[in-house]
């Protein structure tokens, strides 16, 4: 077994690298670079072609793009993701806390909306075809199908403005301590479980319904085993595998889900980062983005596959 | 005093459009102390259903709709969650059919079986530890302690049934139902698990009911039998009686079906000397693992196949028998093209054979045919019947419209086919009547030699003997050789002329069919045959 | 070529439903330009009237009539993501079923292709894309194509690994049939089912994704109508005017709940799980 | 209307104070002719918190380590912790800041300043020259607005002589710019990062790109401001619903640069006091002159200009109220010789096109505009919608507002071909605005022929013109030819619209946002 885990590791580090690679060629792509934007119209008005070539000179961007590439890459491994390029600060810091309250976003999201989903999930299986059913499966669908961006803003019409319980923006610092962040940040938070639980349904739904039907439940039953046994003993772990299995694909849901909740609701996190670092054209942030999130998304394939292994013993052959 | 006594028993599913359709009408028998009951009946005949309604229990979907089931004495269907609990694995318990997926993969098989004993003895953990291992002991398992702590999928077929049956004695029960306990087996192990079986019923004065396809078993396993056919039940008496003066036609039918080792075969054609057809010398293969970009194609340690010769002549049929894994199925994969041989050589009508189908000729290509086990699987569920026939038609003959379809009506009254089923789909066709599409697919190229790997396998018994039937005939008409692989010795010794004995991938004896299977040098040809006809006993 | 269509699958509540609400949608978008009361660019009225009986679902801040921009919205909502769905469709099929019958390194390939896919952050993606080559029709339809057609290899390239070693596709090798003759006659057929219910997830998913990048200033340029710039537009309004975001989120929902329903009712019929298909996310 | 340089430190009219013994002290006669009316208004109240967003895009913000410098600080746009060496005030005359008077010399190239006493740092030490001959070293080193500068003398503790290269008659208004702060002497690459300036407020704590926190500067040379003890700024640009929802909820005093198109909706807020300034940026239609454009042909370019419902964009887009009309040169209705654009002619725009060869309508090439203010897509969407009238079809397109700039100009190098495209244009001087339709400039299309060198040859007398009402013919004329030859269209213009909660008194509005000033806020 030990052989198949290295290989998947070695897949994933070639993965993550072709990421990086492909980032870099498309930030070469687009029109201007970090000095066109960051200057403001009527400066640029006042700069004649001498000024542009030596103020870029000055910013590094002058040398080709591989140079800069493996530049970039040299350091990244060993840790350093470089300056900014028009602030010359560490992209570290830049991407530090905005990460860190992504993945927070994104832990209590998870740690809320899982068990929820688990939850109404097994309801709707254990009672197939009935009114539990119903609910859960139309509710899921519906769950799912108002955009984030509508369902997060009418949340703040109903809850900030009608009846002003929660602030509607959120102004707490990037720095702030987590408890102070979260506090502020029920609407979004709320906004993205909505669409969380939606998913996680359907996927523990079915791996429930297909664990319920099969020999060994049967088996289980005709001894005697308590309904109550069957389900949290016999059912749940088969179940929930499906539901490791994409739980990469939920992960990237999520962080783009996230980021629409960032628009909406100015939450600190990652994604108004990400965005601002393309439009400033300050591909070290981009590339650092990059490469964090396909890290986080690889290692949660890697861990979603420990998980099976560990529930499934079956897995473990292959 | 009875231990169980059913009364017109009826149980429905409820099909997608929400009409509810019977799958058991009006079972009524009952069953005395320490009696075994056989319930014998074709794939759709309701007889899993039966035994599951005897503990009141339905698969998910289905209803018990009506009938009253006597637990001494108490009506298992009105009996309160509570008492429900230690009569299922107490009093009645049930050993299912495929043990590969009634054990719970996650958990480990000690603590499953000793999940059961809590239930039924009330015991704490450590009792229940001791009563498995015993349990285990019981039912003759290798090294129960050291099993304990292993999961399913680490113990083999036979193992995991005993690990089954150790779970259905937890609650010592008066009633053990076994529904088709051995099919998913192969031969040796039946027998080991059917000696297990009888001796429990002794030793614990346990009643069975046994559930299965298989009339050899259940007329060595059982006292009484019950024939249903589509739900209902059409015969019920002693077994030695029913098997031999059957009062019901289709029982009658049944019973003449089933092939016998015993029984001399008309029209196979004799062992002829002219010059081989087919000949094979000294094939031998490993199964590589799926390569690709990331990982090597390695060996695996164990040949599936080593130093197979064998000759077929023109017309004759080579009967190849072996238990599952004994490598037969992959030489039937060689000959057909399937698969390249790692050694040895193939050669066919006087010239070489090459290994995989795209570098043989296409002549080659339309003398050799092969018809696949799974009936469905091997016709495109996509395609209609005419274009699944047409295709070789046109591809080895160049025929095509009208004549295609003349060509194809005549194979289909060889085969004693509807002309309408031209215009159906695979799956609006039975399984026999699937099989023998195959069967004029093969034909519709007219080959020389035609390999049928486990052709009769998937199909009831009564479907079986008319299929052999259709397939000599075509045979004889083209005079086509035929490779048959099966691991049914009666079906080989009714088609074969002779017969080779494969096991792990080597060939234990070769011979003509009458001689081998009258005096079989081989010892582990002995076992099988002995294996085949247990059951002979009661049968005419 | 017919399909296993389970026809008593299709009569379920859910199942009537969710076609009937794509069906509206489909003819909505089809006859637009006949149905909308006004030039949806046309300055008619004043500036955020309520829905009244001049204008059925009233204007937004330019005095625009909605309904016509609603009703102009979805059509090209429709044209953008239809284009672009089946165009992933079709090449993630015809690549998946490659990639499952002769496995190997065009497999490896594919497969790596797309974990690259899941790993990038799909807004990342999105933005890069769209920075880089603007905001025409074809770039956004280009851009929905290369999002969804990882996923389609993926689940297509599943199915059609459970039919490389079935009987019939034996039997068609047996006979000599060219590979790409096998994969186009004996085992595309059988994806059908696959492919059908993944065009409607990914259509569901598609509506999404465009009408959130419209909202981020991503999407569709003005002045064309499209729902996620009308929400962007009127969020400004939201406590005066809520009906300028109440009705384009309320048309991109009950599209992508037809569209989900219709995807379920269809899994259903043809026999299948449309949940174990995909999960949501760009 | 007289250049009056009158003494800053008094208090502006509208809140003339009242109390403080010291005030009365320093207060000019002039001033006492307008007490009557600053009497009628309640005394400011000293202390509380004052917390507003800004929604305008600045790109400039900087990053934790640059985060507090003037040319990066989070709202560049306020002089709430820097002061320049003069101060352009609302109604765009130059009045002295740090600098108390300013002499030119026979030609204006020479520039000689006297800078004010006893003006305190937030560390508490005194500005003197040499802070200013450092802060200058820095911006001729890093800012395109003082490359005119050719050196900064020091010529006694608190008075400095300026070089330029060449003459520039409006030169103070440079010394205005937002970036030309004051910074106390250091070494150029860590001049001003540390945030100390001598502004009415020390910064406490920033978040960069989201929050920044300043407290009152006790030892501020304009004795008795500011008022308010904390000043609280959140950035949100681009969360127009986010700020809007927050200021309503309570959690912002004021919101700065609204989207002028809410005003119908603002004004139902209860509790909501509206303010907009005189004039502010405007919108620039580039019209590209290279061959094969269609603006090479004067007349359509004229066309494209007449036809336009200017009347219509300002009461769908403004609601009549929060926007002006441009005239189709850089200048605003702000700035003195401003000259109002003439009336739309949609008969003349066609006979115009008829003549140059397109009688039944013409259709220009595609118009790309970026979201910089959040109406911009909305003045573009009734340009296109009105132009129809005069049978000209103009298609548009938003782009992303990253790299839109260098988007715009395709291959600067070899052809200067340049998109027909959008540009913001901010409020300034006539010097530098009108500067701005230089031939070598893209905002001008490259513009070219007869006209143009006449314009250049007036800009060269302005420039050199001491007298500031010759100026002011001399723009006129300059704007009379822009209305002529039409080198670039400038449709309209905003009003920088700021609301507040009605208990906030004194913030005044500007039309250049980044000279709005918190001296005199209070909250009763």
């Amino acid at each position: 077994m030990g052989k198949a885990i290295l290989r998947r590791l070695a897949l994933s580090l070639m993965v993550v690298w072709l990421v990086t690679v492909l980032v870099f060629i498309s930030t070469e792509v687009l029109p201007g670079d970090a000095l066109q934007v960051s200057l403001t119209a009527d400066e640029a008005a006042q700069m004649s072609e001498a000024d542009f070539t030596k103020r870029r000179a000055e910013l590094g961007l002058d040398r080709p793009a591989p140079v800069r590439y493996f530049s970039w890459l040299a350091n990244a491994a060993r840790g350093d993701f470089g300056k900014t390029i028009i602030g010359r600060e560490d992209v570290a810091t830049v991407i530090g806390y905005p990460l860190r309250n992504s993945i927070l976003l994104g832990l209590v999201t998870a740690l809320v909306a899982i068990p929820i989903a688990l939850a109404i999930g097994i309801a709707a299986a254990y009672w197939r075809g009935r009114w539990p059913d119903m609910m859960a499966s139309s509710g899921a669908i519906l769950g799912y199908s108002i955009p984030e961006f509508a369902s997060g803003n009418f949340l703040v019409l109903c809850f900030a403005i009608w009846l002003p319980v929660f602030p509607a923006m959120i102004t707490a610092f990037t720095r702030d301590a987590p408890s102070t962040l979260i506090a502020a940040s029920f609407l979004p938070i709320l906004t993205v479980v909505i669409g969380s639980i939606a998913h996680l349904v359907r996927l523990v739904r079915a791996g429930f319904i297909e664990a319920l039907n099969s020999d060994y439940v049967e088996r289980a039953r005709l001894a005697g085993t308590s309904e109550l046994q069957l389900v949290l003993r016999h059912a749940l772990p088969a179940s929930v595998i499906p539901a490791l299995n994409s739980a990469a694909l939920y992960v990237a849901g999520l962080l783009s889900g996230i980021i629409v909740v960032e628009k909406v609701f100015a939450y600190p996190g990652l994604g108004l980062v990400l965005i601002q670092a393309v439009e400033k054209r300050e591909v070290a942030v981009v590339q650092a983005i990059s490469l964090v999130a396909a890290v986080v998304v690889v290692s949660m394939n890697l861990l979603a596959d420990a998980a099976v292994m560990a529930l499934d013993p079956r897995a473990r052959r292959r | 005093m009875s231990i169980l006594q059913a009364t017109n028993l009826n149980v429905s599913y409820r099909r997608s459009d929400g009409v509810m359709s019977p799958a058991v009408i009006d079972a009524s028998f009952t069953l005395a102390e320490g009696e075994s009951l056989g319930i014998v009946g074709e794939s759709g005949s309701g007889k899993s259903t039966l035994a599951r309604a005897l503990m009141g229990y339905a698969r998910p979907g289905g209803l018990i709709t009506s009938g009253e089931v006597l637990l001494e004495g108490r009506d298992v269907r009105r009996m309160p969650a509570a008492e429900m609990k230690l009569v299922r694995g107490g009093k009645v318990a049930f050993v299912p059919q495929n043990p590969l997926s009634s054990l719970t993969p996650h958990l480990k098989v000690g603590s499953q079986v000793a999940e059961a004993v809590r239930i039924h003895r009330g015991c704490g953990a450590a009792e229940a530890r001791a009563a498995t291992l015993e349990l285990f002991a019981a039912t003759n398992l290798p090294g129960p302690a050291g099993l304990y702590d292993r999961f399913p999928h680490e113990l083999s077929g036979g193992q995991r049934q005993r690990v089954v049956i150790a779970a259905a004695l937890a609650g010592n029960p008066r009633l053990v139902i076994l529904d088709e306990p051995t099919t998913a087996l192969d031969k040796t192990t039946e027998i080991q698990v059917l000696e297990l079986v009888r001796s429990l019923r002794k030793r614990l004065n346990t009643a069975l009911v046994y559930v299965s396809h298989d009339l050899n078993v259940v007329s060595e396993m059982c006292d009484r039998v019950l024939v249903m056919l589509r739900g209902a039940v059409v015969e019920e008496g002693p077994t030695a009686r029913v098997y031999r003066q059957p009062s019901s036609d289709y029982t009658r039918k049944l019973i003449a079906s089933v092939p016998r080792i015993d029984r001399e075969p008309e029209g196979v054609q004799a062992p002829s000397d002219a010059a081989p057809l087919l000949s094979v010398r000294d094939l031998g293969f490993r199964y590589p693992s799926r390569g690709g970009f990331f990982s090597r194609a390695k060996q695996t340690a164990r040949p599936a196949l080593e130093g197979i010769s064998f000759d077929i002549a023109p017309g004759e049929t080579l009967g190849l028998v072996g238990e599952s894994g004994s490598g037969k199925s992959t030489a039937a994969a060689i000959v057909a093209g399937l698969l390249t041989a790692g050694t040895g050589t193939l050669r066919f009508a006087g010239d070489a054979l090459a290994g995989s189908a795209r570098e043989r000729t296409q002549e080659q290509r339309r003398r050799i045919q092969i018809v696949f086990q799974d009936p469905l699987s091997s016709l495109n569920p996509r395609h209609r019947i005419e274009s699944i026939l047409a295709r070789p038609l046109a591809l080895f003959h160049g025929l095509t419209g009208a004549e295609a379809r003349r060509q194809s009506l005549e194979l289909f009254e060889q085969l004693q086919l509807d002309p309408q089923l031209l215009d159906a789909y695979p799956r609006q066709l039975s399984g026999g009547q699937q099989q023998r599409v195959a069967i004029a697919r093969a034909f519709a190229a007219k080959p020389d030699l035609v390999i049928c790997d486990e052709v009769t396998s998937a199909l009831d018994v009564s479907v079986q003997a008319q299929v052999i039937a259709l397939l000599k005939d075509l045979q004889q008409r083209n005079g086509a050789a035929c490779l048959f692989i099966s691991h049914d010795l009666g079906v080989i010794r009714q088609v074969a002329g002779r017969v080779v004995v494969l096991r792990d991938g080597t060939i234990r004896e070769t011979g003509t069919t009458k001689a081998v299977f009258q005096k079989p040098a081989d010892e582990y040809t002995r076992l099988l045959i002995d294996a085949a006809s247990r059951g002979y006993v009661n049968l005419p | 070529m017919a399909l296993r269509i389970d026809k008593f699958a299709l009569r379920k509540p859910a199942a009537i439903l969710g076609l009937s609400l794509v069906a509206i949608h489909l003819i909505l978008a089809l006859f637009s330009p006949w149905i909308a009361p006004y030039d949806p660019t046309a300055l008619v009225g004043g500036r955020a009237e309520a829905p009244g009986a001049e204008f059925l679902l009233g204007t937004d801040v330019l005095g625009r009539d909605y309904l016509s921009r609603l009703l102009y919205g979805g059509r090209m909502a429709l044209i953008v993501t239809f284009t672009g769905v089946v165009a992933a469709v079709t090449i993630g099929s015809l690549l998946g079923v490659a990639a499952a019958y002769f496995g190997g390194v065009l497999d490896d390939v594919l497969m790596r292709i797309c974990d690259i896919k899941l790993a990038l952050p799909g807004i990342l993606f999105v933005s890069l894309f769209i920075t880089g080559f603007g905001e025409s029709l074809m770039v956004l339809i280009t851009l929905i194509g290369m999002i969804y057609f990882p996923g389609v290899i993926r689940i297509v390239r599943a199915q059609a690994m459970t039919q490389v070693n079935l009987g019939y596709v034996k039997a068609a090798q047996l006979r000599g049939e060219s590979a790409p003759s096998v994969i186009a006659r004996e085992i595309l057929p059988n994806t059908l089912d696959v492919v059908y219910v993944e065009f409607a997830i990914r259509m569901s998913h598609a509506v999404l994704l465009l009408s959130t990048m419209s909202y981020l200033g991503l999407g569709l340029s003005p002045p064309t109508p499209d729902w996620g710039l009308m929400v962007s537009e009127g969020v400004g309004q939201i406590s005066f005017a809520p009906w300028l975001v109440l009705f384009p989120a309320v048309f991109i929902s009950t599209l992508v709940i037809g569209l989900n329903f219709g995807a379920e009712a269809l899994a259903n019929a043809l026999g299948m799980d449309a949940a174990r298909g995909y999960v949501g996310g760009v | 209307m007289t250049d009056d340089t009158r003494d800053p430190r008094d208090p502006k009219r509208r809140s003339l104070l009242a109390g403080g013994g010291a005030l009365a002290a320093g207060m000019a006669l002039g001033e006492l002719l307008f007490l009557g009316e600053a009497l009628a208004q309640p005394t400011p109240k000293r202390g509380g918190k004052f917390v507003y967003t800004n929604l305008y895009p600045n790109n400039r913000m900087g990053d934790a380590r640059t985060g507090k410098h003037p040319y990066y600080l989070l709202d560049i746009n306020t002089r709430s912790a820097f002061n320049g060496l003069a101060y352009v005030n609302p109604k765009l005359v130059v009045e002295p800041e740090l600098a108390t008077s300013w002499e030119p010399d026979r030609d204006l190239k020479v520039w000689e300043l006297q800078l004010r006493e006893g003006v305190k740092f937030h560390n508490g030490r005194d500005m003197t020259a040499d802070d200013v001959v450092s802060s200058f070293a820095f911006h001729q080193a890093k800012t395109s607005f003082a490359k005119q500068i050719v050196k900064v003398e020091k010529l006694g503790p608190h008075k400095i002589r300026m070089h330029l290269d060449k003459p520039n008659s409006e030169f103070p208004f440079i010394l205005g710019e937002y970036q030309l702060m004051v910074m106390p002497a250091a070494p150029i690459d860590t001049i001003g990062l540390n945030g100390v300036g001598t502004g009415p407020f020390r910064i406490v704590e920033l978040d960069p790109k989201r929050r920044i926190i300043m407290e009152r500067h006790e030892a501020y040379w304009r004795k008795g401001f500011p008022f308010v003890d904390r000043l609280e700024v959140a950035s949100s640009p681009g969360r127009m619903e986010g700020a809007l929802n927050g200021f309503r909820g309570g959690l912002f005093d004021a919101v700065l640069g609204v989207d002028p198109g809410l005003l119908p909706d603002l004004e139902r807020i209860p509790g909501t006091k509206i303010n907009f300034s005189d004039a502010g940026d405007q919108a620039l239609m580039i019209l590209p002159k290279h061959e094969g454009s269609p603006f090479n042909d004067k007349r359509i370019r004229q066309a494209l200009s007449l036809a336009i419902d200017r009347e219509k964009v300002m009461k769908i887009v403004y609601g009549a109220k929060t926007g002006w009309i441009g005239n189709d040169s850089h200048l605003t209705p702000a700035n003195e010789a401003f000259v109002p654009f003439p009336k739309r002619d949609v008969a003349k725009a066609k006979k115009l096109l008829a003549e140059a060869g397109f009688p039944n309508g013409i259709t220009l090439p595609t118009f790309y505009f970026t979201a910089s203010w959040p109406e911009v897509p909305r003045v573009f969407q009734v340009v296109a919608q009105t132009v129809k009238d005069a049978g000209i079809t103009l298609p548009i397109e938003q782009r992303p507002s990253d790299g839109y700039r260098d988007w715009r100009v395709e291959d600067k190098e070899k052809t200067r071909k340049h998109k027909f495209a959008y540009g913001p244009a901010g409020v300034r001087n006539p010097g530098v605005s009108l500067y701005r339709m230089r031939p070598d400039n893209n905002e001008s299309g490259y513009w070219s022929g007869p006209a143009c060198d006449e314009y250049m040859a007036l800009y060269a007398r302005g420039v050199a013109e001491r007298d500031p009402q010759q100026r002011k013919f001399i723009y006129q004329k300059m704007q009379l030819i822009l209305l002529d030859d039409v080198p670039a269209v400038h449709p309209a213009g905003r009003k920088n619209m700021l609301i507040y909660k009605a208990n906030v008194n004194g913030l005044g509005n500007h039309s250049q946002f980044w000279s709005i000033r918190f001296d005199e806020v209070w909250k009763a």
